[in-house]
């Protein structure tokens, strides 16, 4: 989140999109009723079925589901013809005043540049013009047709609100309804948020409906502004952390880009010159780097061998790492052993009947978890013979939350230390104690090993006490990092070096554990200026900044926009920036100063990008999911162009004609992710104990099917059986001229539980977003028919 | 001075985490129904379920509504139950809760038929009957009831009731700016009990029509049959003692025997 | 009087034939059944009355006997006296049923004179005094209302829940009055000293010729045919 | 004592009728029902954070001498301030519910059950496969470029691990060579 959840009682406006807050993330509501009733606030829930956030909404505009981008996009020109946008705002603390290259075009569904054949993008076009001195070119005026500005309102002009309604199937009345209410909030007094979550997400358009969301609010002058911002509402509790952490395939600790086997990242001097940016603070990336690889090989780690740097694995050019390329590279039978650490693929995956055929295939399987889930008894799932699948499976009981000690991120960057209550269940274990004994296991089968690719593993920096509790303390240390010559526990990231004298975990965590003791573990609960802010509790990344680029908050002369919406303002007495919050600038660069209006300081460009290069495009574009039920009329291109495609086994395609509705995913209050931590407790288990489908009066009379009766939903991946739960709240949406049906499904419950039932990912597809590969769950094909 | 709670259900989202942190505090047992089509997936209360939230779907001229509304004993000031409870088992408590003692609770029943909002449940092996206490032991020790410190939104809060009420009151206010047809319920129902703002018809709740009390026939029950009867079953005791004195202490003069008028013919 | 019962009426040594077998039966079959329920029932009528349920093995027994005595209450003494007794039943109740003037005298007087010991020139009596009328009606009326609204206190779920309140207030009136009734009964036929030798009559069957004459003349001249 | 009309007539009546009683030696007070106590009166209460959604709740887990009793909201906490949804006020369950494993299980291949073994079985056992499956499909080299990947292992999950957890393991995987490193904020 840019901002954090106590901050939404700032908020004029909530625009709910692509999430169900009040059943997903339910405490956010008590900060918007708490807005609602102080300030008026008004919600309004944008979402293909009315839930419990739509009950509680202002306005609910149901859309049809994968058309976030065309909505967004009516709404942008909305604001922009109707001269909504916070024009102060957007001239001083976005890029919509830089020109682009004049090569720079769109036509009919995609921009200059495009290779058919790899399915990619050449972006040279799309580059900014720049001085000769290396700057930005820019029109304050916003005239230029060459400049952002005019580029955006080129390419929304097509997104009027008839086009729109007909793609969305959202009532024209709502729609204008929910413009007017939210693109009020560009007002300069008035901020609005955008609360979003997996609805925005997992679509192979994911990236860009976040960007058009930031886009909006960078329009509206919101981002940055109490109460305003793009808030993604994370799904797990420490999902925040364990991607801070990088336990994805593209990245290492604190962002940075994990390394490829190509000459731009040969050696550590290569890959500091391409990965390091000319301006904006990722300039310090080196410092960031070393400090990393300290952090790992420790004393290892010297400037000679490039401070370990060739131990990192590098990953082959062109191979997909993440969860569909793995999965696919599983079923290919190329992966031999594979560690869950409280994941559980069976269910949460996407054709997840193909994830688990392809675990058939490992030699071996290591699960912690808490409970006996679905992937980790995959081999006796039902239809499965064990005497066929060879896999030898481990499973380790993990300890519970409160069982152990440590700190974990929520979605507003919050790092919040936790006790331990009890001692954990029976031998489980807590995580920490698996992965330290499981490393010195696995260090002592290397031990005196001449090998070069075993000293990567008996080199590694691991000093966390020699018994068999690992000291929790040192690991949090190590994260925040210190200075090998003082032993000291360094204050914030700005004091990391390149020349090795300094290590961290995670250059964004630095800050968290300064010599003074372990932030995360305060408790005062003083709020100054009752913002919300609440900045000596616990501490948040980056810096204990509560809402990151803050800077906007002020005017260009340093006062705030708005009495009631301050965060920070320049004090020219003190010659700093004070305020209910830490600066997320420079802290004595004045307004006046050059660069003093860079609000966005971790850009190059140090302003907000509403034109920023994504695989697909600098600016959103609506395309049509894979399985679409009808054609994208704003383009003949239907799928989003840059989106790899697999033409895999198991993994076929459904076209309408046998798939005519819309299946479309998501939770409930009561069960969380794969159902694991609430489908296995009792007083969760009753409260939704069976797995249907949602599906709306009107779908159930033309199919014949009454409430409460067994139906089955097929899609091309395959087939589940579910109770029909036929409901008022969801009807068929007038797109292009056709009555679409949504067909809604929990995908929370397995095989395994106190309460089970079918796994709605055994219908979706092994297909993901163009940046990110993250899978479209919320848009697929699916048929429903009555069991006799 | 008698403390309740406030439900403000414009504000409830039927996340039910009051459901649960009932079961939690009271240390009550899962129970789970066949499906229902809906996701209120139990009819009401149960012997192990003190607190239910209703959700129902009502199709209105400005497009669907999802009413949430948590129902849970309404501890009235004028309680049915403890008015029939023959082994007065049932008690209010100094701050305002009517909370049964189980050792004394024999699961007659009398109560369960007789509650107006159909709140007490007997459990048939254990023969006690069992219903939301307020949380007794908590509001007696200067806590919350677990439901209200639970509640993400401040739909249910907890307080004196006049502090309630007034709340009550000028929520009412900004809640029918929403929704014209929300009223306050509970402050004249059987006496007083715990405050609502329903938006809808209290049936839509499933609860009965404003201005119920204490039904008739409990009344004619307490305030007369038994008064009566005692009083029927004192007389003849009465009569005995007085006979017994006329009979046997001061003996009748000698008669001649003959008991009829005129004598024996 | 056409075809009253075979053997009522008949005198032997100094005693008539006052009632059947059947009507014998039936009245011990109600008076045992009659003071189990109250007893159990009782049980849970005070707070203090606990310990009348341990009587029967603890309160939850006292529930289940008072529910499994409660179908012989309803039925038997009646099937008894339909079966073996329907004439005098019929008389019983004809008379029982009919109230003059002089019965509302009779039931005054009687209170503060026989009942105490005093001798009281009284209307005359049929087959029962007007007292015994009010005993009858009270045992008859509150067989059914108690066994109806015992019924449905039972199964509340098959009544509307109006009657279902209302059952519980007609069965403690009918309880409470018949046992205010019943100890008038039990302390004439047990204790009081003029009436005590009419249990005989519950027990063999017959009762002193005088006593029979004295106390229920019209009866006494219909059936034996000889004058009171 | 106020006595309500009510108890008036209670009492009135209860006084006659109960005269056959009063003999037997009975009072008829009403029996004063008792409160039950506090269950978490002297109970040591630890913060920790809800394990569910990413909100961040505090949560006070009450035990008394190492023994659960219950767990409430945190009123302390600023961002729910003691409240909690459905799941917040579950985690109780979550140590005390049958369905938790408690011993290390493992399955041969081809079997149809868990076998339980010891934790030193287990981690060593595990130790030889990834020393096994790192050695055969190691890529030290490729086209000129020091690699060290291990093409052979994925490593998925977690993001319910803590911070340090999460740091270690992706720590410990980029040590085994793995590239296949996945957890839920993919999906």
């Amino acid at each position: 989140m840019t901002n954090h959840y106590i901050d939404l009682k700032n908020t004029d406006c909530a625009l709910i999109i692509g999430s169900n807050a009040a059943e997903n993330h339910p405490m956010s509501f008590k900060w918007l009723t708490e807005a609602r009733e102080k300030r008026g606030a008004k919600i309004i829930h944008v979402d293909p079925r009315y839930t419990r956030t739509s009950a509680l909404a202002d306005i609910y505009a149901p859309l049809r589901s994968g058309t976030d981008i065309a909505f967004i996009g009516g709404l942008i020109k909305y604001v922009l013809d109707n001269e909504l946008y916070h024009r102060d705002y957007v001239v001083n603390y976005t890029n919509a005043t830089f020109l682009v290259n004049p090569e720079f075009g769109f036509d009919d569904g995609l921009f200059t540049g495009y290779n058919p054949q790899s399915r990619k993008y050449d972006t040279k076009s799309w580059a900014y013009q720049k001085n000769a001195d290396g700057s930005y070119k820019r029109d304050m005026t916003m005239q230029d047709p060459n400049c952002v500005f005019q580029i955006l309102k080129r390419h929304y002009s097509r997104y009027d609100v008839d086009t729109v309604c007909k793609i969305t199937g959202t009532p024209k009345d709502v729609y204008l309804k929910v413009a007017e209410t939210f693109c009020a909030t560009g007002a300069p007094d008035k901020t609005g948020t955008i609360m979003y979550a997996m609805g925005t997400t997992q679509h192979t358009v994911g990236t860009e409906n976040v960007r058009s969301y930031a886009l909006l609010q960078l329009l509206l002058g919101n981002t940055g502004r109490p109460g305003g911002g793009v808030n993604a509402l994370r799904g797990e509790s420490n999902v925040q952390g364990s991607t801070d952490m990088a336990l994805l395939q593209h990245i290492l600790p604190g962002y940075l880009s994990s390394p490829v086997a190509t000459e731009k990242h040969a050696t550590l001097a290569d890959y500091l010159k391409n990965e390091t940016p000319a301006s904006g603070y990722w300039t310090n990336k080196p410092k960031f780097m070393v400090s990393l690889l300290k952090a790992f090989w420790g004393p290892a780690a010297t400037k000679e061998n490039d401070f370990c740097y060739d131990y990192l694995p590098k990953k082959k050019p062109g191979v997909y790492y993440d969860h569909i390329g793995l999965f696919e590279a599983v079923y290919e039978g190329h992966i031999k052993g594979m560690f869950l650490w409280g994941q559980n693929p069976v269910v949460g995956g996407p054709d997840a009947l193909k994830e688990a055929k392809a675990m058939e295939n490992l030699d071996w399987l290591v699960a912690v978890d808490l409970w006996e889930t679905e992937s980790a008894s995959f081999w006796k799932r039902p239809g499965a013979n064990p005497a066929d699948i060879k896999t030898e499976v481990f499973f380790l009981p993990a300890a519970a939350s409160f069982e152990k000690e440590g700190s974990i991120s929520n979605s507003g960057r919050w790092v919040q230390w936790r006790w331990k209550a009890l001692e954990p269940k029976g031998d489980s274990k807590p995580d920490l104690w698996i992965i330290h004994n499981l490393y010195k296991k696995i260090a002592k089968l290397h031990e005196g090993s001449t090998d070069p690719k075993d000293k990567i593993i008996t080199d590694l920096f691991w000093d966390y006490g020699n018994g068999e509790e690992p000291d929790i303390d040192k690991v949090a240390r190590e994260i925040n990092g210190y200075d090998f010559i003082t032993g000291k526990q360094l204050p914030l990231f700005s004091k990391l070096k390149d020349d090795g004298t300094t290590c961290s975990g995670n250059w964004i965590y630095c800050g968290m554990y300064p010599e003074e003791g372990n932030l995360t573990k305060r408790r005062n609960t003083t709020d100054s200026g009752g913002m919300g802010n609440y900045l000596e509790w616990a501490w948040s990344w980056p810096a204990n900044r509560r809402i990151i680029y803050n800077r906007c908050s002020a005017d260009p002369n340093g006062q705030p926009w708005a009495e009631d919406k301050a965060a920070i303002w320049w004090d020219e007495a003190k010659g700093q920036w004070v305020g209910y919050d830490v600066p997320d600038f420079g802290k004595t660069k004045a307004p006046y100063a050059p660069g003093g209006q860079d609000a966005f300081i971790m850009r190059p460009e140090g302003v907000g990008c509403i034109y920023s290069a994504r695989a697909e495009g600098p600016l959103p574009e609506h395309y049509e999911p894979w399985e679409t039920p009808t054609k994208n009329i704003l383009s003949s291109v239907d799928l989003n162009p840059a989106v790899k495609v697999w033409n895999t086994p198991m993994n076929a395609k459904g076209n309408s004609s046998r798939f005519p509705y819309v299946g479309t995913t998501y939770r409930v209050s009561e069960h969380w992710q794969t159902g694991g931590m609430t489908r296995n407790l009792p007083w969760l288990a009753e409260l939704i104990p069976y797995m249907y489908a949602e599906i709306g009066e009107d779908l159930a009379a033309e199919k014949g099917i009454k409430n409460g009766q067994k139906i089955i939903v097929s899609s091309a991946r395959g087939e589940i059986e579910v109770y029909a739960l036929v409901t008022k709240r969801m009807k068929a949406l007038e797109v292009n001229g056709k009555k679409v049906h949504q067909v809604g499904l929990p995908w929370c419950f397995g095989f395994s539980g106190i309460v089970t039932g079918a796994t709605a990912n055994n219908l979706t597809p092994h297909i993901g977003d163009a940046n990110t590969n993250i899978p479209e769950y919320k848009a697929f094909l699916v048929d429903i028919r009555g069991v006799e | 001075m008698a403390k309740t709670l406030f439900i403000d259900t414009s504000k409830c989202m039927a996340c039910r985490g009051c459901e649960v942190a009932c079961k939690n505090w009271n240390d009550l047992a899962a129970d789970i129904r066949p499906f229902n089509g809906s996701y209120q997936t139990k009819e009401g209360f149960a012997t192990q379920t003190y607190t239910i939230v209703k959700m129902n779907e009502v199709e209105e001229a400005d497009g669907i509504r999802w009413i949430f509304g948590k129902r849970q004993c309404m501890h009235c000031t004028e309680a049915a139950c403890m008015m029939v409870c023959p082994k007065n088992a049932i008690q209010r408590s100094p701050e305002g809760a009517i909370y049964v003692d189980r050792d004394l609770c024999i699961g007659c029943g009398y109560c369960v038929q007789n509650c107006p909002f159909g709140v007490p449940k007997v459990d048939n092996n254990t023969h006690k009957m069992s219903k939301c206490d307020m949380c007794v032991s908590r509001i007696e020790n200067g806590l919350t009831p677990a439901c209200s410190k639970t509640c993400p939104t401040g739909a249910i809060q907890f307080g004196e009731r006049e502090d309630m009420l007034r709340a009550a009151q000028v929520r009412l206010a900004q809640v029918r700016k929403r929704f014209p047809r929300a009223t306050i319920y509970g402050n004249e129902e059987a006496g007083g009990t715990v405050l609502y703002i329903l938006t809808e018809d209290p049936a839509v709740y499933g609860l009965p029509p404003h201005g119920t009390q204490v039904p008739w026939q409990v009344k004619f029950w307490q305030y007369l049959a038994r008064p009566v009867g005692n009083v029927a079953v004192g007389a003849s005791v009465l009569l005995l003692l007085v006979a017994t004195w006329f009979n046997f202490v001061q003996k009748p003069p000698k008669e001649t025997g003959a008991h009829v008028e005129g004598g024996v013919k | 009087m056409a075809n009253k019962e075979p053997n009522i009426g008949i005198v032997k040594d100094g005693k008539v034939r006052r009632f059947t077998k059947a009507g014998i039966a039936a009245h011990w079959v109600h008076t045992v059944t009659f003071l189990t329920l109250l007893l159990t029932g009782l049980s849970i009528y005070v707070p203090a009355t606990t310990w009348i349920g341990n009587l029967f093995g603890g309160i939850q027994n006292a529930r289940i006997i008072h529910r499994v005595v409660a179908i012989p209450y309803a039925l038997f003494a009646l099937v008894l006296l339909l079966v073996g007794s329907r004439q005098q039943m019929k008389e019983w109740l004809k008379v029982a049923f009919t109230w003059k003037k002089e019965d509302f005298i009779f039931s005054a007087k009687y209170i503060v004179t026989e009942f105490m010991g005093r001798h009281g020139d009284l209307p005359e009596a049929d087959f029962i005094n007007s007292g015994e009328k009010v005993n009858s009606i009270l045992t008859v009326g509150t067989l059914f209302t108690l066994t109806i609204s015992g019924f449905v206190m039972w199964f509340p779920e098959t009544f509307p829940k109006w009657a279902v309140r209302l059952a519980y207030p007609i069965h403690d009136l009918s309880w409470l009055f018949m046992t205010s009734m019943l100890l008038v009964h039990m302390y004439l036929s047990l204790i009081h000293p003029k009436m005590r030798t009419a249990l005989k009559g519950m027990t063999t069957g017959w009762v002193d010729e005088e006593f029979a004459k004295s106390h229920y003349p019209k009866w006494y001249r219909r059936v034996t045919g000889k004058d009171a | 004592m106020r006595v309500s009309r009510r108890d008036f007539l209670k009492i009135s009546g209860i006084a006659a009728g109960s005269l056959f009683v009063r003999e037997l030696g009975f009072n008829l007070d009403a029996v004063e029902a008792k409160v039950p106590e506090l269950k978490i009166a002297s109970c040591k209460a630890t913060p920790t954070i809800c394990p569910y959604c990413s909100c961040g709740c505090g949560i006070l887990i009450y035990t008394k001498s190492g023994k659960l009793i219950g767990s409430e909201g945190d009123p302390d906490h600023p961002i729910n301030q003691g409240a909690l949804c459905s799941k917040g006020s579950a985690v109780r369950q979550i140590h005390e519910t049958d369905r938790r494993v408690t011993k290390p299980l493992y399955r041969a291949p081809g079997s149809d059950r868990w076998e339980e073994k010891s934790w030193d079985w287990m981690l060593e056992r595990i130790a030889e496969r990834v020393k096994e499956t790192r050695d055969a499909t190691f890529v030290r080299e490729e086209n000129g470029i020091i690699v060290n990947r291990t093409d052979g292992i994925a490593n998925l999950g977690g993001a319910a691990l803590d911070n340090e957890e999460a740091y270690l393991l992706h720590k410990f995987a980029r040590a085994l060579g793995i590239t296949y490193l996945e957890h839920q904020a993919r999906i």
